[in-house]
């Protein structure tokens, strides 16, 4: 295992922080922190990966995701500004 | 704005003239043009002179923006790792001095990114911003920090 | 002469864009039954073209088979092809009629033809995921269709069709999946080449996910809930439409699949195929007896009658299979006149709930014609052509000494003939009860697709021959993929 | 020589990612949590695409990479005031800890945001 | 949301989205992106915009009503398949010329046309919503 | 032969117009049909006589082997004489009874249509052919028994003789399929030949079986007589035609036809014995409960309809007698049947009552048709000199010969009441005044009873007229060829013994009736029509609750159906097949990814316990992000996008919906059955997959798509050239999917907000 | 790896199964969602696991290999596009249905409102007091 593998391993580690503020909450905005998490670590993921592969074709993914994933978290926001944080 | 598509317009001369239609040929291109601009800066009216300023007014602020991330990261860090937590939230009203949305946005960002403060929202007649801020042990040191470092660079790229 | 398998896409799908992008209702109703038109034309082509030249199939893109997707043509898909032209049709010259503005301005040409592109796709595609894509594509036409208007009944027959649907769908895409897992291939000539090599048990497993995918589109026990939940909620043309097409497009795909890929353990696929189909028989028509309600009567009938279409690939012979195809395209027939029928009725008095309504023997004789013909031809009695259906499922039942799918059959031939009675009865012997509501205005050209499925149904039924010969040669070339083989890859088994 | 750069980079970058996670799980409110994602997540995700950048030596891929960064940079403040904004319309709290809170009682109905007299403010403080 | 923040990032984030999608339809037939990639990423430039000030605003940032860009989409793509059929080969099959050095051909018009398809379809989803969901204390 | 088949359907769709164009006349006229086709049918007497069959046939369905094939012996011409003969004033008669009746002109389609459909039968040698016409007579007669459709006993009854007949011929199809394959033949003159092969076949009795249930539904047989009763609802015309001599013929013509093939065993005998012998009782004994003309008829009919059966029963038992005795039997009934319904009808039309105790005086005021019912009475009675008295001294004779004596002594007391009816009929022209204002009708009301009635006495006196046609008739029967000397006066002997016994007791019974009917009517006797009902009303019941239990109405109910399908279908397929596999060879798992599968796990099942449904999609966020994440590790970038993208895009629908409607769930304690199918459905998914990854995999179409994509679809990337090029009519369908779904979501907005418009 | 996925996807199935069966048709549609996302990851594993490059030919011409298998990939996008429409469908029509029914409950959507008594060959409908 090279060095980058074992960072891609060690990046991967933080993901079940974010899966216990996803799946603990408590409010819908805490779970929607949570998934920006995820978000953001998944950017850096495919940019880990594009260095371990070899292959920048990766870095597209960082790319589009970067740019993109944050309108989920507006669209929760919305949500959550009308319907409240409890969910309905 | 004309200054730049002048820049534009010239850099697509240099590389029609030099035969490659490369990213990196553009972005010499780019540069000598602008070069060449810049003696010719008389040539502009004075809105369009801030183009001139703003090309180096910009790398600055970046890089300021830039080290502010890496402080503001560091303290979080000290902060998460820490094992009482030595934190002190609180929401505090920043009176606002810049006026456009542009500023107000880019500060309102730019205090997001930066050390201990979280930008919530602004008050409906652009007055005060409402700032989270992690560390506030002193709302006012606060604010004055960040009116002396981050509405002072905004200032400077936006006028 | 490769554009003429590629033609009952191209004209749907035409039609269907320019009804999007032209806006003017005028060109609207006249494109829609252009539309109609050309696909019963270019269905007659294809399969002349097939009846003269065999098998045909192009390799779409000019990719060879199997990487590209193929279409084939076989007398099974020209004779959908065409038969779905026909429907189109006469649907067509309802909707001509019966169309408001309203339903107009919220595309229904363009969801017809649409609908009709995704139909014949499925007809004549021979690559098992495109056929996945043309099931989808069939698929959200209809939920648009059946919710044009959004009734509160519309609304809530679509979820539960909507819901049954996408649990199909999903399914379907696993089962395809998992065979292209197990052998590499999607091209279903080449499948049927390569699934000898895959582990029988495993391939039987397989080949039940296909049949529970297609079993729930042609709504055959225990998968047929979604179907009398959701057909009697739209409007009768659209009901029409859907009952036509759209359940005959899973008989098709189960027929295709049992027949060249499937057929490695067929004591226990197809018996299996056997018992779904004596349920779906009896269970239906049962169930039909139970109501009160015109169509959703009729959606029991379809339910029902569906297991005929099975009853024939469970017994996997040449005469069983072509009652099979012959019986498929004769209920398209005949189930989409009697869903129009349902629309007439309704229009005369405002409601098909059998106890409010009566009378129209005496004011309207040729309406109860127009109900007996298609009517007794589903309940298979000469000289319709749901008797010949009937006939040569029975015969070929007895040929394979399959007693109890034959009794089930005839069984439920009685059955079926009782509801059309009660139903005769009631809507057109009965007095017309107190208060009924007058005819206002007319019938209109509303007529005239009704009456002309009646007609097709009592002309098969009188010449029966040529679509009978037809059917047998669809039956023949399935039992023999090799054929289909052949002209796909262009190599013999 | 680059290599070690690059290294340096990346564990640098996972680092902050980490104090990130770990924020996020460990902070006691939302509020302060954006705080942890916010700085510390973007930091992470620049120092990495900053090290694919000086991996590749590439315009093409440093492009990219800085675009990707600068993406992150513009996107990630304003999801964190639309959220905070949002959860503190809804109710959320803010902890118990907090030491102030001026944004109280200021939202109207319609969601529209009062100023406060910052005079008023200032002599609190 | 009536916020000024994203009023004014929206603005900025709009266009680069769509740069973004333009960027990833013209690029995909060589590298990862492609029509429906590429009109995703344009459908959240528009989402975001409506999102922030409104469907009529980001309405008038359209040239076509949405569903006509359907039907426009899917007739780009049918004319992609059809030059094939009038030169006697089967349907769809790729007819290939260069300009200037680029290799283009009906594929990528077909991918057009799938970019405007999705576009348009995805578009009538999100405003229809928008505009069923709308809340009165977001007028601007 | 074919031709005057098909004149006969083209004429019958011609008579609602000759209706409207010609008015009243028009019964006259359309009669001619009918007279044309029965002097065509006389002008083949010669030939058939001479011994000569002829077949037409025309190809029909060459590809199933079915003809429109035509077989003329001296039995079918017998039948089509009668069918023709009787139409003639019948046609005349319904002019004249259902004169100035709005439906007139339907009558005639119909009626004629049945006579073309019954001529067709008895004609038919292809046993689809056959078949084809006698679900085409049980249809014409629905409509015809079904005229007086207002009242629901007339829909009731039209549907019972519906259901019977036309569900005993589907038995007979079978049946006759059955046969067909057995005997290697569709056309029934080529069956008859092969009696032997048949009655050894392993399926004789099936087949046999289901031909009787054919012919025993449609000739009223023990027990399914009680349609034909029911049946009188019909106008008279419709019983004097189809219950007399006509359609409840229909059963007893193919019993004829058929017996040569299938008599001859003692099953064949035994059977027909059996039920005639019932029948013929049944209807004796029934007689007795009724006062309406029709419905005594009626039972008399049955009664017959069961001698008829009980000597084709006996006719491979005795050497002619019993062939001979049903070539007279048959005719006389016919004639005297048909004579007496038409009479009753005209009395009912003009004395407005059918009740015979309300009746009296009757011959002062229309003596023709007193007449002929005199006539045919006697001939019912079975008193010389008709053709009455010679049918059934011959069956006597037969009976006699070969059947047990306590058969024979039942048969007498069932020809008994047979007396007692022609008294009951005859006395009422004679005893008591007439009703006011009765008088003779039409000619059209006592043409046909007069002609019918006279054409008994006629063939009564001069037997030699009818010989040879009867010759040829038993022969046909018989199978083999019989000649037999028709006499009136077959000089003393047991027979006519018995025939004087079987009157007098039917003046005994006629003394008794007035008593009897009383007793009898008073209570309803249990009988098979109680069955019928008691089966109808439980097939409806049943159906009800079939529909309860299965179209409950809940989806939930109908998913779980489907997921139990699956489960149980697959499951069964995979342990049967024994395809349980634990793959080799499988790629080495890599830990992050062994981690980012765990996660994914915890999180889907963590999402299972939270009440809010934006919650739960923010949970199965990390699903969704894990999927994309799993395509960006195993080098999907194309994928790991449009995951990423789509994901997103989904939450941000769901989010715009939810803030629209009432999204909290009801607390997940889940039932155990959706637990258990989640988890059967979960665990089968897990073998399938297990099982797929054991076999060898080929990867021959992505090595041409790696091969081909740049040189050929001049692109680098791969999944896009397959996209839009190797495989774009997948992205087409897939497209034209997303554009309908635009299509969708703007109608269903689209009417919402016209709906809140004012 | 495969066989991890295997497990993965029947836990996976088996949730959004259990979802399915839920009351709400809410619950119904995320069901589906992760269903279909248990399916894309089928078809991905169908197509064999255990590449170490993306299918992207190099600008040379040449794919390198191992590469991962590219059918699946074209396939799951158009599954992928697909379901995301059946979803965007299904959420509007699903809105539309509470609108309109005012409940998303699976066990309350009736299909049959007008329960009409079905006639019987035996027994005669009544005709009397039936509301129109
Ligand atoms: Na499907
Ligand atoms: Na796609």
């Amino acid at each position: 295992m090279s060095f980058l593998e074992v960072m891609l391993l060690a990046l991967m580690l933080t993901l079940p922080f974010a899966l216990y503020r996803l799946v603990k909450g408590p409010t819908l905005p805490d779970r929607v922190v949570g998934l920006d998490l995820i978000t953001t670590l998944s950017v850096a993921l495919a940019a880990l990966y594009a260095l371990v592969s070899g292959q920048t074709a990766f870095l597209d993914v960082a790319i589009a995701l970067a740019l993109f994933a944050f309108l989920a978290t507006l669209g929760l926001a919305r949500y959550i500004e009308y319907r409240g944080h409890k969910g309905d | 704005m004309r200054a730049f598509v002048y820049n534009v317009v010239l850099t697509i001369f240099w590389m029609a003239v030099t035969e490659a239609f490369t990213l990196e040929n553009f972005l010499v291109g780019f540069v000598i043009s602008f070069l060449i601009l810049l003696l010719a800066r008389p040539l502009f009216d004075a809105p369009s002179r801030r183009y001139f300023t703003l090309a180096w007014k910009l790398p600055r602020f970046v890089l300021l923006m830039l080290w502010e991330i890496v402080l503001s990261s560091l303290r979080v860090a000290q902060a998460v790792l820490s094992p009482r937590m030595p934190i002190q939230p609180g929401i505090i009203a920043y009176p606002l001095e810049v006026k456009s949305d542009l500023e107000i946005t880019l500060l309102a960002n730019l205090i997001t990114l930066t050390p201990g403060t979280l930008s919530l929202d602004v008050s409906s007649d652009r007055k005060v911003l409402y700032v989270h801020g992690m560390f506030v042990d002193d709302a006012q040191k606060v604010i004055e920090s960040t009116r002396e470092s981050l509405e002072k660079a905004v200032l400077e790229v936006t006028r | 002469m490769s554009w003429l398998l590629v033609l009952p896409l191209l004209v749907p799908l035409t039609t269907g864009i320019l009804c999007l992008v032209l806006p003017g209702r005028t060109a609207q109703r006249v494109l829609g039954l252009a539309g109609a038109l050309g696909l019963l034309a270019a269905g007659l082509a294809l399969l002349a073209q097939v009846q003269r030249q065999g098998i045909q199939a192009v390799q779409i893109g000019n990719w060879p088979a199997p990487f590209g997707i193929t279409f084939v043509a076989d007398h099974l898909s020209a004779l959908m092809v065409l038969i779905s032209g026909v429907v189109a049709v006469a649907v067509a010259l309802f909707a001509l009629a019966e169309n408001d503005q309203a339903r107009e301005g919220l595309g229904y040409y363009a969801l017809g033809h649409l609908l009709l592109f995704g139909v014949n796709g499925a007809f004549l595609t021979g690559d098992l995921f495109n056929l996945y894509v043309w099931f989808e594509v069939l698929l959200l036409a209809s939920f648009v269709l059946m919710i044009l208007g959004g009734s509160k009944a519309q609304l809530a027959g679509g979820v539960k069709y909507f819901a049954v649907s996408l649990l199909s769908s999903i399914l379907f895409l696993v089962a395809v999946g998992l065979l292209y897992g197990a052998t590499g291939a999607l091209n279903m000539a080449d499948l049927a080449l390569r699934v000898e090599r895959v582990h029988p048990g495993l391939l039987t497993a397989l080949s039940m996910l296909f049949l529970v995918a297609f079993g729930l589109k042609a709504a055959v026990f225990p998968f047929f809930f979604w179907l009398p939940a959701s057909y009697p909620a739209p409007p009768a043309m659209i009901s029409a439409l859907f009952a036509g097409l759209l359940t005959k497009v899973g008989v098709y795909a189960l027929i295709r699949v049992f027949t060249l890929i499937f057929t490695h353990d067929t004591g226990f696929t197809h018996s299996l195929i056997l018992w779904v189909a004596g349920f779906t028989l009896l269970l239906g028509a049962l169930m039909a007896l139970a109501q009160g309600e015109l169509r959703r009567l009729l959606s029991f009938q379809l339910v029902s009658h569906i297991g005929y279409m099975l009853m024939g690939l469970g017994i996997l012979t040449p005469l069983a299979l072509a009652g099979s195809v012959f019986y498929a395209l004769n209920h398209m027939i005949v189930i989409a006149a009697l869903f129009l029928l349902a629309g007439l009725l309704q229009r005369l008095q405002g409601t098909t709930v059998l106890v409010r309504m009566g009378g129209l023997y005496g004011p309207y004789p040729w309406l109860a014609v127009l109900f007996l013909l298609p009517g007794l031809s589903l309940a298979g009695l000469p000289p319709f052509s749901g008797f010949w259906a009937k006939y040569t499922l029975v015969a070929a039942g007895l040929q394979a000494g399959q007693y109890g799918i034959v009794a089930v059959a005839l069984l439920v031939g009685l059955l079926t003939l009782l509801s059309m009675g009660l139903v005769f009865a009631e809507v057109f012997w009965k007095k017309a009860p107190e208060g009924a509501r007058a005819a206002p205005g007319g019938l209109g050209g509303r007529v005239l697709p009704v009456g002309l499925l009646a007609v097709l149904t009592l002309a098969i039924g009188l010449w029966a021959e040529p679509l009978l010969s037809l059917s047998q040669a669809a039956a023949r070339e399935l039992l023999e993929p090799a054929g289909y083989i052949q002209a796909v890859l262009g190599v013999s088994r | 020589m680059l290599e070690w750069l690059v290294y340096i980079l990346v564990l640098v970058g996972v680092f902050f990612l980490f104090i990130a996670a770990i924020g996020v799980v460990r902070m006691p409110d939302l509020y302060n949590r954006m705080h942890a994602t916010s700085k510390a997540g973007t930091l992470g995700v620049g120092l990495i695409l900053v090290a694919v950048a000086v991996f590749y030596q590439e315009l093409s891929v440093a492009a990219r990479a800085l675009s990707t960064l600068a993406f992150i940079v513009l996107t990630a403040p304003v999801a964190a005031h639309a959220l905070g904004r949002a959860a503190y319309l809804s109710g959320v709290k803010p902890c118990e800890d907090t030491y102030i809170d001026e944004l109280a009682g200021h939202y109207q109905a319609n969601h529209k945001l009062e100023s406060v007299d910052t005079e008023a403010t200032q002599r609190r403080i | 949301m009536n916020t000024l923040i994203l009023k004014t990032t929206s603005r900025f984030l709009f266009t680069l989205l769509l740069l973004l999608s333009v960027f990833l339809l013209l690029r995909g037939h060589n590298e990862p992106g492609g029509g429906f990639i590429g009109a995703l990423v344009a459908v959240g430039a528009y989402a975001l915009f409506a999102l922030a000030h409104g469907v009529s605003a980001a309405r008038k940032l359209l040239p076509l009503p949405p569903l006509r860009l359907v039907g426009w989409g899917l007739l780009v793509a049918l004319l992609s398949a059809l030059p094939a059929l009038l030169l006697g080969r089967p349907l769809m099959t790729g007819q290939w010329f260069s300009l200037l050095g680029v290799k283009l051909g009906t594929p990528i018009l077909f991918d057009i046309g799938v970019y405007l398809t999705v576009f348009g379809a995805l578009l009538s989803a999100i405003f229809g919503l928008e505009e069923a969901a709308h809340h009165p204390s977001e007028d601007a | 032969m074919v031709v005057a088949i098909i004149v006969a359907f083209v004429g019958a769709l011609t008579a609602p117009w000759l209706h409207r164009w010609l008015g009243h006349a028009a019964g006259w006229v359309l009669a001619l049909l009918p007279l044309g086709l029965a002097f065509y049918f006389a002008s083949l007497l010669p030939e058939v006589v001479g011994g000569q069959t002829l077949r037409h046939s025309l190809a029909w369905v060459p590809s199933l082997g079915v003809n429109f094939s035509f077989y003329l012996d001296g039995l079918s011409l017998l039948f089509a004489l009668l069918i023709t003969g009787i139409g003639t004033f019948i046609v005349i008669y319904s002019g004249g009874y259902l004169k100035g009746h709005p439906d007139l002109g339907r009558f005639y389609l119909v009626i004629l249509l049945f006579m073309a459909s019954m001529l067709g039968l008895v004609l038919a040698d292809n046993i689809v052919t056959l078949f084809v016409m006698w679900e085409l007579t049980s249809l014409t007669s629905y409509l015809l028994i079904g005229f007086h459709h207002s009242e629901f006993r007339s829909r009731r009854a039209a549907t019972q003789a519906l259901l019977v007949t036309a569900g005993g011929g589907l038995a007979l199809l079978a049946g006759l399929i059955l046969l067909a394959l057995m005997g290697g033949s569709l056309e029934i003159s080529e069956l008859l030949g092969q009696g032997q092969l048949l009655r050894e076949h392993p399926l004789y009795l099936p087949a046999l079986i289901l031909v009787l249930l054919g012919a025993f539904t449609k000739s009223a047989q023990f027990p399914f007589h009680f349609w034909l009763p029911n049946a009188m609802e019909a106008p008279t015309p419709v019983s004097a035609y189809l219950h007399s001599a006509t359609m409840v013929k229909a059963g007893v013509y193919l019993l004829a036809r058929l017996q040569p093939a299938l008599g001859g065993s003692e099953v064949w005998s035994s059977t027909l014995m059996l039920f005639g012998l019932a029948t013929l009782l049944t209807g004796a004994t029934l007689t007795f409960r009724h006062t309406d003309l029709k419905r005594l008829l009626a039972y008399s009919t049955v009664a017959a309809l069961g001698a008829l059966v009980f000597l084709i029963g006996l006719v491979p038992l005795t050497d002619y007698y019993a062939a001979m005795g049903f070539a007279t039997f048959l005719l006389a009934h016919s004639l005297y049947k048909g004579g007496l319904f038409m009479a009753a009808g005209a009395v009912d039309h003009e004395a407005g009552t059918r009740d015979i105790t309300q009746l009296g005086g009757l011959f002062r005021v229309m003596p023709l048709t007193g007449v002929a019912v005199v006539l045919a009475g006697l001939s019912l009675a079975g008193l010389p000199p008709v053709l009455g008295f010679i049918g059934k001294e011959v069956l006597y004779v037969a009976a006699l010969q070969a059947a047990p004596a306590w058969v024979v002594g039942l048969a007498v007391l069932g020809f008994a009441v047979g007396a007692m009816l022609a008294l009951l009929l005859v006395v009422p022209f004679f005893r008591g005044q007439p009703p006011q204002k009765v008088h003779e009708g039409p000619p059209s009301l006592w043409l046909g009873p007069l002609v019918l009635a006279g054409l008994g006495l006629l063939l009564g006196l001069f037997p030699g007229l009818y010989n040879p046609l009867a010759d040829a008739v038993a022969s046909a029967v018989k199978g083999k060829t019989v000649a037999y000397h028709l006499k009136l006066w077959p000089g003393f002997n047991l027979a006519l013994l018995l025939s004087l016994l079987t009157v007098l007791l039917g003046v005994g019974f006629y003394f008794l009736y007035p008593r009897l009917q009383a007793w009898m009517a008073q209570e309803p006797i249990p009988g098979p029509e109680n069955a019928y009902v008691a089966l109808l009303r439980g097939l409806m019941r049943l159906a009800a609750g079939v529909e309860r239990l299965l179209q409950s109405g809940s989806l939930r109910a109908y998913l779980a159906w489907i997921f139990a399908g699956l489960v149980g279908l697959v499951g069964l397929a995979l342990f049967r097949g024994g395809a349980l596999f634990w793959p080799a060879g499988a790629s080495s798992p890599r830990l992050e990814q062994v981690l980012l599968l765990a996660l994914m796990f915890l999180g889907a099942i963590g999402a299972l316990r939270l009440r809010s449904h934006l919650a739960m999609v923010v949970v199965l966020g990390l699903v969704g992000a894990g999927v994309a994440l799993v395509f960006l590790l195993q080098n999907a970038p194309d994928l790991s996008i449009t995951q990423f993208l789509v994901e997103t895009l989904t939450a941000i629908l769901i989010a715009l919906v939810l803030l629209q409607i009432r999204s909290i769930g009801p607390v997940p304690r889940g039932r155990w059955l959706d637990k258990g199918l989640a988890l059967g459905l979960g665990g089968v998914v897990t073998l399938l997959m297990l099982g797929m990854l054991a076999q060898p995999f080929e990867p021959h179409l992505s090595q041409f798509f790696a091969q081909k994509s740049l040189p050929e679809g001049f692109g680098r990337n791969i999944v896009n050239v397959i996209l839009v090029d190797f495989r774009g009519l997948d992205t087409f369908g897939e497209i034209t999917v997303v554009g309908l779904a635009g299509l969708g979501v703007w109608a269903l907005l689209k009417r919402r907000r016209r709906e809140e418009q004012p | 790896m495969e066989i991890l996925l295997a497990f993965l996807v029947g836990g996976l199935a088996a949730v959004g199964v259990y979802l399915m069966l839920r009351p709400h048709l809410i619950q119904f549609l995320i069901g589906f969602l992760v269903l279909g996302n248990a399916a894309n990851l089928l078809i991905f594993t169908a197509g064999r696991l255990g590449s170490q490059f993306p299918p992207l030919v190099q600008p040379s011409g040449a794919v390198l290999e191992p590469y991962a298998n590219p059918l699946p990939q074209a396939l799951i996008l158009t599954a992928i596009v697909i379901g995301f429409a059946l979803a965007a469908f299904g959420i509007v029509l699903f809105y539309r249905a509470q609108q309109a029914l005012g409940t998303l409950n699976a066990e309350t959507i009736l299909e049959a409102p007008d329960v009409s008594p079905a006639p019987s060959p035996v027994d005669e409908l009544p005709t009397e007091g039936v509301r129109r």
